[in-house]
Protein backbone atom coordinates (compact mmCIF):
# COMPACT_ATOMS: atom_id res chain seq x y z
CA UNK A 1 0.00 0.00 0.00
CA UNK A 2 1.06 3.25 -0.63
CA UNK A 3 0.14 6.61 1.18
CA UNK A 4 2.66 9.03 1.24
CA UNK A 5 2.22 12.90 1.30
CA UNK A 6 4.96 15.63 0.42
CA UNK A 7 5.87 19.21 -0.40
CA UNK A 8 7.59 20.12 -3.94
CA UNK A 9 9.04 22.88 -5.99
CA UNK A 10 8.25 21.78 -8.98
CA UNK A 11 5.28 21.26 -11.64
CA UNK A 12 2.93 18.72 -10.37
CA UNK A 13 2.18 16.42 -12.97
CA UNK A 14 -0.93 14.53 -13.38
CA UNK A 15 -0.12 11.34 -14.74
CA UNK A 16 3.16 11.08 -12.61
CA UNK A 17 0.51 11.03 -9.72
CA UNK A 18 -2.05 8.70 -11.32
CA UNK A 19 0.82 6.29 -12.13
CA UNK A 20 2.53 6.62 -9.05
CA UNK A 21 -0.88 5.23 -7.15
CA UNK A 22 -2.23 2.63 -9.52
CA UNK A 23 -1.74 -0.99 -8.69
CA UNK A 24 -2.86 -3.81 -10.70
CA UNK A 25 -5.93 -4.22 -8.04
CA UNK A 26 -7.39 -0.69 -8.17
CA UNK A 27 -9.43 -0.12 -11.29
CA UNK A 28 -10.35 3.63 -10.27
CA UNK A 29 -7.79 6.37 -10.34
CA UNK A 30 -8.66 10.00 -9.30
CA UNK A 31 -6.84 12.82 -9.61
CA UNK A 32 -7.47 16.07 -7.97
CA UNK A 33 -5.77 19.40 -9.12
CA UNK A 34 -6.30 22.43 -7.21
CA UNK A 35 -4.99 25.06 -10.00
CA UNK A 36 -4.43 29.19 -9.67
CA UNK A 37 -7.33 30.90 -11.27
CA UNK A 38 -7.88 34.36 -12.72
CA UNK A 39 -10.04 35.23 -10.40
CA UNK A 40 -10.83 35.07 -5.85
CA UNK A 41 -13.37 37.31 -4.04
CA UNK A 42 -13.59 39.74 -6.89
CA UNK A 43 -9.92 40.59 -7.23
CA UNK A 44 -7.83 39.97 -10.43
CA UNK A 45 -5.39 37.31 -9.48
CA UNK A 46 -2.04 37.12 -11.49
CA UNK A 47 -0.11 34.64 -9.28
CA UNK A 48 0.26 33.16 -5.73
CA UNK A 49 3.01 32.69 -3.75
CA UNK A 50 2.71 29.27 -1.25
CA UNK A 51 5.11 28.57 1.62
CA UNK A 52 4.74 26.48 4.12
CA UNK A 53 6.26 25.20 7.80
CA UNK A 54 7.55 22.44 5.81
CA UNK A 55 8.43 19.79 8.34
CA UNK A 56 5.10 20.44 10.13
CA UNK A 57 3.12 20.26 6.56
CA UNK A 58 5.11 16.98 5.27
CA UNK A 59 4.51 14.95 8.58
CA UNK A 60 0.84 16.46 8.00
CA UNK A 61 0.37 15.59 4.49
CA UNK A 62 1.49 11.77 5.36
CA UNK A 63 -0.96 11.66 8.16
CA UNK A 64 -4.05 12.63 6.02
CA UNK A 65 -3.12 10.24 3.15
CA UNK A 66 -2.31 7.20 5.91
CA UNK A 67 -5.73 8.32 7.60
CA UNK A 68 -7.64 8.69 4.24
CA UNK A 69 -6.12 5.02 2.87
CA UNK A 70 -7.86 3.56 6.48
CA UNK A 71 -11.03 5.37 6.27
CA UNK A 72 -11.50 5.08 2.09
CA UNK A 73 -9.16 1.93 1.47
CA UNK A 74 -7.98 -0.45 0.48
CA UNK A 75 -6.26 2.68 -0.82
CA UNK A 76 -3.56 4.33 -2.60
CA UNK A 77 -2.87 7.94 -1.58
CA UNK A 78 -0.43 10.31 -2.98
CA UNK A 79 -0.65 14.10 -2.15
CA UNK A 80 1.93 16.29 -3.15
CA UNK A 81 1.71 20.17 -2.84
CA UNK A 82 3.89 22.49 -4.52
CA UNK A 83 5.58 25.88 -2.98
CA UNK A 84 6.87 29.24 -4.57
CA UNK A 85 5.27 31.26 -6.97
CA UNK A 86 3.08 29.83 -9.19
CA UNK A 87 1.08 31.21 -12.67
CA UNK A 88 -2.19 30.75 -13.65
CA UNK A 89 -3.26 27.27 -14.30
CA UNK A 90 -0.38 25.76 -12.07
CA UNK A 91 -1.49 23.26 -9.83
CA UNK A 92 -0.56 24.17 -6.09
CA UNK A 93 -1.71 20.64 -4.97
CA UNK A 94 -2.37 17.20 -7.05
CA UNK A 95 -4.05 14.31 -5.22
CA UNK A 96 -4.05 10.78 -6.64
CA UNK A 97 -5.98 7.88 -5.46
CA UNK A 98 -6.65 4.83 -6.03
CA UNK A 99 -9.33 2.17 -5.51
CA UNK A 100 -10.64 -0.70 -6.28
CA UNK A 101 -14.38 0.82 -7.41
CA UNK A 102 -14.84 4.61 -7.94
CA UNK A 103 -17.29 5.04 -5.04
CA UNK A 104 -14.47 4.57 -2.55
CA UNK A 105 -12.29 6.53 -4.84
CA UNK A 106 -14.77 9.85 -5.38
CA UNK A 107 -15.01 9.77 -1.39
CA UNK A 108 -11.66 9.80 -0.60
CA UNK A 109 -10.44 12.02 -2.90
CA UNK A 110 -12.59 14.24 -1.46
CA UNK A 111 -11.61 13.60 2.50
CA UNK A 112 -8.10 13.96 1.42
CA UNK A 113 -8.34 17.94 -0.20
CA UNK A 114 -10.74 18.85 2.70
CA UNK A 115 -8.35 17.56 5.34
CA UNK A 116 -5.47 18.99 3.34
CA UNK A 117 -7.34 22.63 3.56
CA UNK A 118 -8.44 22.28 6.82
CA UNK A 119 -5.18 21.69 8.58
CA UNK A 120 -1.68 21.49 6.48
CA UNK A 121 0.10 24.94 7.94
CA UNK A 122 0.59 26.04 3.89
CA UNK A 123 -0.11 30.02 3.36
CA UNK A 124 -0.63 31.12 0.01
CA UNK A 125 -0.24 35.12 -1.00
CA UNK A 126 -1.73 36.33 -4.00
CA UNK A 127 -0.45 38.48 -6.69
CA UNK A 128 -3.17 41.05 -8.25
CA UNK A 129 -3.32 42.89 -11.30
CA UNK A 130 -2.78 46.18 -9.54
CA UNK A 131 0.61 45.31 -8.24
CA UNK A 132 -0.40 44.93 -4.51
CA UNK A 133 0.56 41.38 -2.69
CA UNK A 134 -1.80 40.04 0.01
CA UNK A 135 -1.94 36.83 2.86
CA UNK A 136 -5.17 35.09 2.11
CA UNK A 137 -6.96 34.00 4.95
CA UNK A 138 -9.89 31.03 4.46
CA UNK A 139 -11.81 31.55 7.49
CA UNK A 140 -12.07 35.75 6.81
CA UNK A 141 -11.71 37.30 9.97
CA UNK A 142 -8.25 38.26 10.07
CA UNK A 143 -7.83 39.18 6.32
CA UNK A 144 -8.74 43.15 7.58
CA UNK A 145 -6.45 42.53 10.32
CA UNK A 146 -3.60 41.81 7.69
CA UNK A 147 -4.56 44.14 5.06
CA UNK B 1 14.19 29.42 29.90
CA UNK B 2 14.49 31.11 26.41
CA UNK B 3 12.04 29.83 23.70
CA UNK B 4 12.35 30.37 20.00
CA UNK B 5 8.55 30.72 18.94
CA UNK B 6 8.55 30.09 14.90
CA UNK B 7 6.50 32.49 12.80
CA UNK B 8 5.58 32.35 9.34
CA UNK B 9 3.80 34.05 6.28
CA UNK B 10 1.64 36.98 7.96
CA UNK B 11 2.35 36.62 11.64
CA UNK B 12 5.99 36.92 10.46
CA UNK B 13 5.24 39.47 8.17
CA UNK B 14 3.37 41.68 11.30
CA UNK B 15 6.09 40.70 13.66
CA UNK B 16 9.13 41.58 11.32
CA UNK B 17 10.37 38.60 11.82
CA UNK B 18 10.49 34.45 11.14
CA UNK B 19 11.36 33.91 14.74
CA UNK B 20 10.40 35.19 18.19
CA UNK B 21 12.86 34.39 21.68
CA UNK B 22 10.49 34.16 24.71
CA UNK B 23 11.75 34.33 28.38
CA UNK B 24 9.11 31.49 30.16
CA UNK B 25 9.16 30.05 33.65
CA UNK B 26 9.63 26.15 33.27
CA UNK B 27 6.62 24.23 33.38
CA UNK B 28 5.21 26.77 31.24
CA UNK B 29 2.08 26.33 28.83
CA UNK B 30 1.10 27.48 25.11
CA UNK B 31 -1.75 29.74 27.18
CA UNK B 32 1.45 31.54 29.37
CA UNK B 33 3.11 31.35 25.59
CA UNK B 34 0.61 33.12 24.53
CA UNK B 35 -0.10 35.86 27.12
CA UNK B 36 3.92 36.05 27.26
CA UNK B 37 3.89 37.69 23.57
CA UNK B 38 0.78 39.81 23.85
CA UNK B 39 2.32 42.92 24.36
CA UNK B 40 5.37 42.27 21.44
CA UNK B 41 4.96 44.70 18.29
CA UNK B 42 2.91 42.62 15.86
CA UNK B 43 0.73 40.47 18.43
CA UNK B 44 -2.39 42.87 17.28
CA UNK B 45 -2.66 40.68 14.46
CA UNK B 46 -3.53 37.14 16.16
CA UNK B 47 -6.81 35.89 16.72
CA UNK B 48 -8.18 35.43 20.05
CA UNK B 49 -6.73 31.56 20.22
CA UNK B 50 -4.31 31.41 17.72
CA UNK B 51 -2.93 28.04 16.85
CA UNK B 52 0.33 27.12 18.18
CA UNK B 53 2.07 23.91 16.92
CA UNK B 54 4.85 22.43 19.98
CA UNK B 55 7.24 20.26 18.12
CA UNK B 56 5.26 19.83 14.81
CA UNK B 57 1.96 19.04 16.18
CA UNK B 58 -1.22 21.12 16.78
CA UNK B 59 -0.92 21.96 20.68
CA UNK B 60 -3.59 22.95 22.83
CA UNK B 61 -3.58 25.47 25.59
CA UNK B 62 -2.66 23.78 28.26
CA UNK B 63 0.18 21.76 26.35
CA UNK B 64 3.42 22.31 28.33
CA UNK B 65 6.53 23.47 26.81
CA UNK B 66 9.60 21.85 27.46
CA UNK B 67 13.58 23.52 26.76
CA UNK B 68 14.14 22.57 22.99
CA UNK B 69 11.01 22.21 22.22
CA UNK B 70 10.23 23.24 18.84
CA UNK B 71 7.62 26.08 19.31
CA UNK B 72 5.41 27.56 16.28
CA UNK B 73 2.55 30.30 15.54
CA UNK B 74 0.32 28.81 12.78
CA UNK B 75 -1.71 31.56 11.19
CA UNK B 76 -5.23 30.41 9.37
CA UNK B 77 -3.77 27.91 7.25
CA UNK B 78 -4.67 28.51 3.22
CA UNK B 79 -3.16 25.13 1.65
CA UNK B 80 -4.68 23.89 -1.64
CA UNK C 1 -16.68 26.09 -23.08
CA UNK C 2 -15.18 22.87 -24.01
CA UNK C 3 -17.69 19.78 -23.88
CA UNK C 4 -16.34 16.79 -25.67
CA UNK C 5 -16.26 13.39 -25.86
CA UNK C 6 -14.24 10.52 -27.81
CA UNK C 7 -13.16 7.11 -28.82
CA UNK C 8 -9.11 6.44 -29.67
CA UNK C 9 -7.56 3.76 -29.91
CA UNK C 10 -4.46 5.23 -28.14
CA UNK C 11 -3.34 5.41 -24.55
CA UNK C 12 -5.02 8.02 -22.36
CA UNK C 13 -2.73 10.64 -20.60
CA UNK C 14 -4.38 12.10 -17.51
CA UNK C 15 -2.09 15.21 -18.22
CA UNK C 16 -2.97 15.91 -21.24
CA UNK C 17 -6.74 15.72 -20.44
CA UNK C 18 -6.45 17.62 -17.23
CA UNK C 19 -4.65 20.48 -19.79
CA UNK C 20 -7.69 20.24 -22.43
CA UNK C 21 -10.15 20.66 -19.89
CA UNK C 22 -8.29 23.47 -17.83
CA UNK C 23 -8.97 26.95 -18.05
CA UNK C 24 -7.91 30.44 -16.04
CA UNK C 25 -11.31 31.20 -14.07
CA UNK C 26 -11.50 27.24 -13.48
CA UNK C 27 -9.60 26.46 -9.83
CA UNK C 28 -10.49 22.63 -9.43
CA UNK C 29 -9.15 19.61 -12.26
CA UNK C 30 -10.69 16.77 -11.28
CA UNK C 31 -9.17 13.57 -13.49
CA UNK C 32 -11.29 10.11 -13.26
CA UNK C 33 -9.33 6.91 -14.70
CA UNK C 34 -11.15 3.83 -14.81
CA UNK C 35 -8.63 1.38 -15.73
CA UNK C 36 -7.88 -2.61 -16.10
CA UNK C 37 -7.50 -4.99 -12.70
CA UNK C 38 -6.49 -7.94 -12.15
CA UNK C 39 -9.88 -9.49 -10.44
CA UNK C 40 -13.46 -8.92 -11.36
CA UNK C 41 -16.03 -11.12 -10.24
CA UNK C 42 -13.09 -13.17 -8.50
CA UNK C 43 -11.92 -14.19 -12.04
CA UNK C 44 -8.51 -13.58 -12.71
CA UNK C 45 -8.42 -11.07 -15.91
CA UNK C 46 -5.37 -10.60 -18.07
CA UNK C 47 -6.81 -8.24 -20.55
CA UNK C 48 -9.70 -6.54 -21.75
CA UNK C 49 -11.26 -5.78 -25.34
CA UNK C 50 -13.35 -2.88 -25.35
CA UNK C 51 -15.80 -2.47 -28.91
CA UNK C 52 -18.47 -0.02 -29.53
CA UNK C 53 -21.16 1.05 -31.88
CA UNK C 54 -18.56 3.83 -32.81
CA UNK C 55 -20.86 6.02 -34.50
CA UNK C 56 -23.35 6.41 -31.75
CA UNK C 57 -20.91 5.96 -29.26
CA UNK C 58 -19.37 8.97 -29.92
CA UNK C 59 -22.56 10.87 -30.01
CA UNK C 60 -23.58 9.66 -26.59
CA UNK C 61 -19.92 10.82 -24.87
CA UNK C 62 -20.63 14.43 -26.53
CA UNK C 63 -23.98 14.31 -25.32
CA UNK C 64 -23.02 13.75 -21.66
CA UNK C 65 -20.25 16.25 -21.65
CA UNK C 66 -22.46 18.52 -22.86
CA UNK C 67 -25.13 17.80 -20.37
CA UNK C 68 -22.79 17.46 -17.58
CA UNK C 69 -21.33 21.04 -18.07
CA UNK C 70 -25.43 22.30 -18.16
CA UNK C 71 -26.04 20.44 -14.71
CA UNK C 72 -22.79 21.19 -12.80
CA UNK C 73 -21.20 24.58 -14.46
CA UNK C 74 -19.98 25.92 -15.71
CA UNK C 75 -17.31 23.74 -16.32
CA UNK C 76 -14.99 22.00 -18.98
CA UNK C 77 -15.82 18.46 -19.58
CA UNK C 78 -13.24 16.07 -21.66
CA UNK C 79 -14.34 12.25 -21.68
CA UNK C 80 -12.30 10.13 -23.55
CA UNK C 81 -12.91 6.01 -24.03
CA UNK C 82 -10.36 3.80 -25.25
CA UNK C 83 -11.47 1.03 -27.72
CA UNK C 84 -9.10 -2.52 -28.51
CA UNK C 85 -7.13 -4.67 -25.99
CA UNK C 86 -5.92 -3.41 -22.82
CA UNK C 87 -3.19 -4.96 -20.38
CA UNK C 88 -4.07 -4.36 -17.17
CA UNK C 89 -3.58 -1.27 -15.34
CA UNK C 90 -4.25 0.82 -18.80
CA UNK C 91 -7.41 3.25 -18.59
CA UNK C 92 -10.19 2.28 -20.71
CA UNK C 93 -12.18 5.66 -20.02
CA UNK C 94 -10.66 9.02 -19.09
CA UNK C 95 -12.80 12.14 -17.68
CA UNK C 96 -11.71 15.48 -17.22
CA UNK C 97 -13.57 17.92 -16.04
CA UNK C 98 -12.15 21.63 -14.53
CA UNK C 99 -14.65 24.12 -12.42
CA UNK C 100 -14.29 26.98 -10.28
CA UNK C 101 -14.54 24.67 -7.26
CA UNK C 102 -14.19 22.18 -6.13
CA UNK C 103 -17.82 21.01 -4.93
CA UNK C 104 -19.37 20.84 -8.97
CA UNK C 105 -15.88 19.41 -10.21
CA UNK C 106 -16.63 16.23 -7.91
CA UNK C 107 -20.53 16.10 -8.36
CA UNK C 108 -19.58 16.86 -12.19
CA UNK C 109 -17.24 13.52 -12.75
CA UNK C 110 -18.92 11.16 -10.49
CA UNK C 111 -22.16 12.31 -12.66
CA UNK C 112 -20.58 11.84 -16.32
CA UNK C 113 -19.11 8.41 -15.48
CA UNK C 114 -21.93 7.18 -14.52
CA UNK C 115 -23.95 8.35 -16.74
CA UNK C 116 -21.29 6.88 -19.26
CA UNK C 117 -21.92 3.34 -17.64
CA UNK C 118 -25.43 3.73 -18.19
CA UNK C 119 -26.02 4.69 -21.61
CA UNK C 120 -23.03 4.92 -24.02
CA UNK C 121 -22.87 1.39 -26.41
CA UNK C 122 -19.33 0.02 -25.72
CA UNK C 123 -18.42 -3.75 -24.79
CA UNK C 124 -16.10 -5.00 -22.91
CA UNK C 125 -14.57 -8.97 -23.31
CA UNK C 126 -12.25 -10.05 -20.74
CA UNK C 127 -9.52 -12.59 -20.79
CA UNK C 128 -9.13 -14.65 -18.40
CA UNK C 129 -6.22 -16.61 -16.99
CA UNK C 130 -7.47 -19.82 -17.84
CA UNK C 131 -7.39 -18.64 -21.85
CA UNK C 132 -11.26 -18.18 -22.12
CA UNK C 133 -12.94 -14.89 -22.91
CA UNK C 134 -16.26 -14.11 -21.68
CA UNK C 135 -18.55 -10.59 -22.99
CA UNK C 136 -18.72 -8.70 -18.98
CA UNK C 137 -22.99 -8.03 -18.97
CA UNK C 138 -22.87 -6.02 -15.81
CA UNK C 139 -26.79 -6.18 -15.63
CA UNK C 140 -26.19 -9.99 -14.65
CA UNK C 141 -28.85 -11.50 -16.23
CA UNK C 142 -27.59 -12.19 -19.44
CA UNK C 143 -24.33 -13.49 -18.57
CA UNK C 144 -25.32 -17.29 -17.96
CA UNK C 145 -27.16 -17.17 -21.59
CA UNK C 146 -23.97 -15.73 -23.10
CA UNK C 147 -21.52 -18.34 -21.52
CA UNK D 1 -39.06 -3.30 -47.04
CA UNK D 2 -35.99 -4.64 -46.13
CA UNK D 3 -33.75 -3.11 -43.08
CA UNK D 4 -30.35 -3.71 -42.44
CA UNK D 5 -29.95 -4.76 -37.93
CA UNK D 6 -26.58 -3.83 -36.79
CA UNK D 7 -25.13 -6.71 -34.18
CA UNK D 8 -22.22 -6.42 -31.62
CA UNK D 9 -20.69 -7.82 -29.20
CA UNK D 10 -22.39 -10.90 -27.55
CA UNK D 11 -25.30 -10.28 -29.92
CA UNK D 12 -23.11 -10.57 -32.95
CA UNK D 13 -21.22 -13.72 -31.72
CA UNK D 14 -24.28 -15.29 -30.86
CA UNK D 15 -26.34 -14.46 -34.16
CA UNK D 16 -22.90 -15.33 -35.94
CA UNK D 17 -23.31 -12.23 -37.94
CA UNK D 18 -22.39 -8.23 -37.33
CA UNK D 19 -25.78 -7.63 -39.50
CA UNK D 20 -28.79 -9.15 -39.78
CA UNK D 21 -31.77 -8.41 -43.15
CA UNK D 22 -34.89 -7.90 -42.03
CA UNK D 23 -38.45 -8.02 -43.93
CA UNK D 24 -40.67 -5.61 -42.59
CA UNK D 25 -44.20 -3.58 -43.72
CA UNK D 26 -43.87 -0.29 -44.60
CA UNK D 27 -44.57 1.48 -41.28
CA UNK D 28 -43.25 -1.23 -39.35
CA UNK D 29 -42.05 -0.29 -35.62
CA UNK D 30 -39.23 -1.31 -33.66
CA UNK D 31 -41.82 -4.22 -31.84
CA UNK D 32 -42.51 -5.21 -35.13
CA UNK D 33 -38.48 -5.90 -35.85
CA UNK D 34 -38.12 -7.56 -32.48
CA UNK D 35 -40.88 -9.91 -33.50
CA UNK D 36 -39.47 -10.45 -37.00
CA UNK D 37 -36.00 -11.73 -36.19
CA UNK D 38 -37.38 -13.73 -32.73
CA UNK D 39 -37.17 -17.01 -34.59
CA UNK D 40 -33.52 -16.50 -36.01
CA UNK D 41 -31.08 -18.77 -35.00
CA UNK D 42 -29.12 -16.66 -31.57
CA UNK D 43 -32.23 -14.65 -30.56
CA UNK D 44 -32.65 -17.06 -27.18
CA UNK D 45 -29.96 -14.66 -25.98
CA UNK D 46 -31.79 -11.52 -26.07
CA UNK D 47 -33.81 -10.21 -23.24
CA UNK D 48 -37.94 -9.80 -23.23
CA UNK D 49 -37.06 -6.04 -23.72
CA UNK D 50 -33.45 -5.74 -25.84
CA UNK D 51 -32.38 -1.85 -26.56
CA UNK D 52 -32.37 -0.87 -29.99
CA UNK D 53 -31.14 1.86 -31.62
CA UNK D 54 -32.40 3.79 -34.72
CA UNK D 55 -30.34 6.22 -36.50
CA UNK D 56 -27.64 6.19 -33.33
CA UNK D 57 -30.31 6.97 -30.84
CA UNK D 58 -32.24 4.80 -28.28
CA UNK D 59 -35.41 4.07 -29.89
CA UNK D 60 -39.50 2.86 -27.98
CA UNK D 61 -41.12 -0.27 -29.09
CA UNK D 62 -43.37 2.17 -30.58
CA UNK D 63 -41.05 4.22 -32.82
CA UNK D 64 -41.38 3.64 -36.50
CA UNK D 65 -38.56 2.31 -38.89
CA UNK D 66 -38.15 3.87 -42.03
CA UNK D 67 -36.48 2.97 -45.42
CA UNK D 68 -32.82 3.98 -45.01
CA UNK D 69 -32.49 4.38 -40.80
CA UNK D 70 -29.69 2.89 -39.42
CA UNK D 71 -31.12 0.23 -36.92
CA UNK D 72 -29.45 -1.40 -33.97
CA UNK D 73 -29.45 -3.98 -31.43
CA UNK D 74 -27.60 -3.00 -28.69
CA UNK D 75 -26.72 -5.59 -25.70
CA UNK D 76 -26.02 -4.78 -22.43
CA UNK D 77 -23.53 -2.01 -22.41
CA UNK D 78 -20.37 -1.92 -20.19
CA UNK D 79 -18.37 1.02 -20.83
CA UNK D 80 -16.31 2.51 -18.08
Amino acid sequence: MTAVGRLTNEPIDASSLAVEAGSPSFGAILVFLGVVRDINDGRSVTAIDYSAYEAMAAILLGDIAREGAERHGPANVVIVHRLGELGLQEASVGIAVANAHRDDAYQLSRWCIDELKRRVPIWKREHYTDGTREWVDPTGAAVEASR
Amino acid sequence: MSVTLLLFASYADAFGTPSLSVELPEQATVADLLTAISGRSGAHVLPKAPLVAVNQRYAHPSTRIASGDEVALIPPVAGG
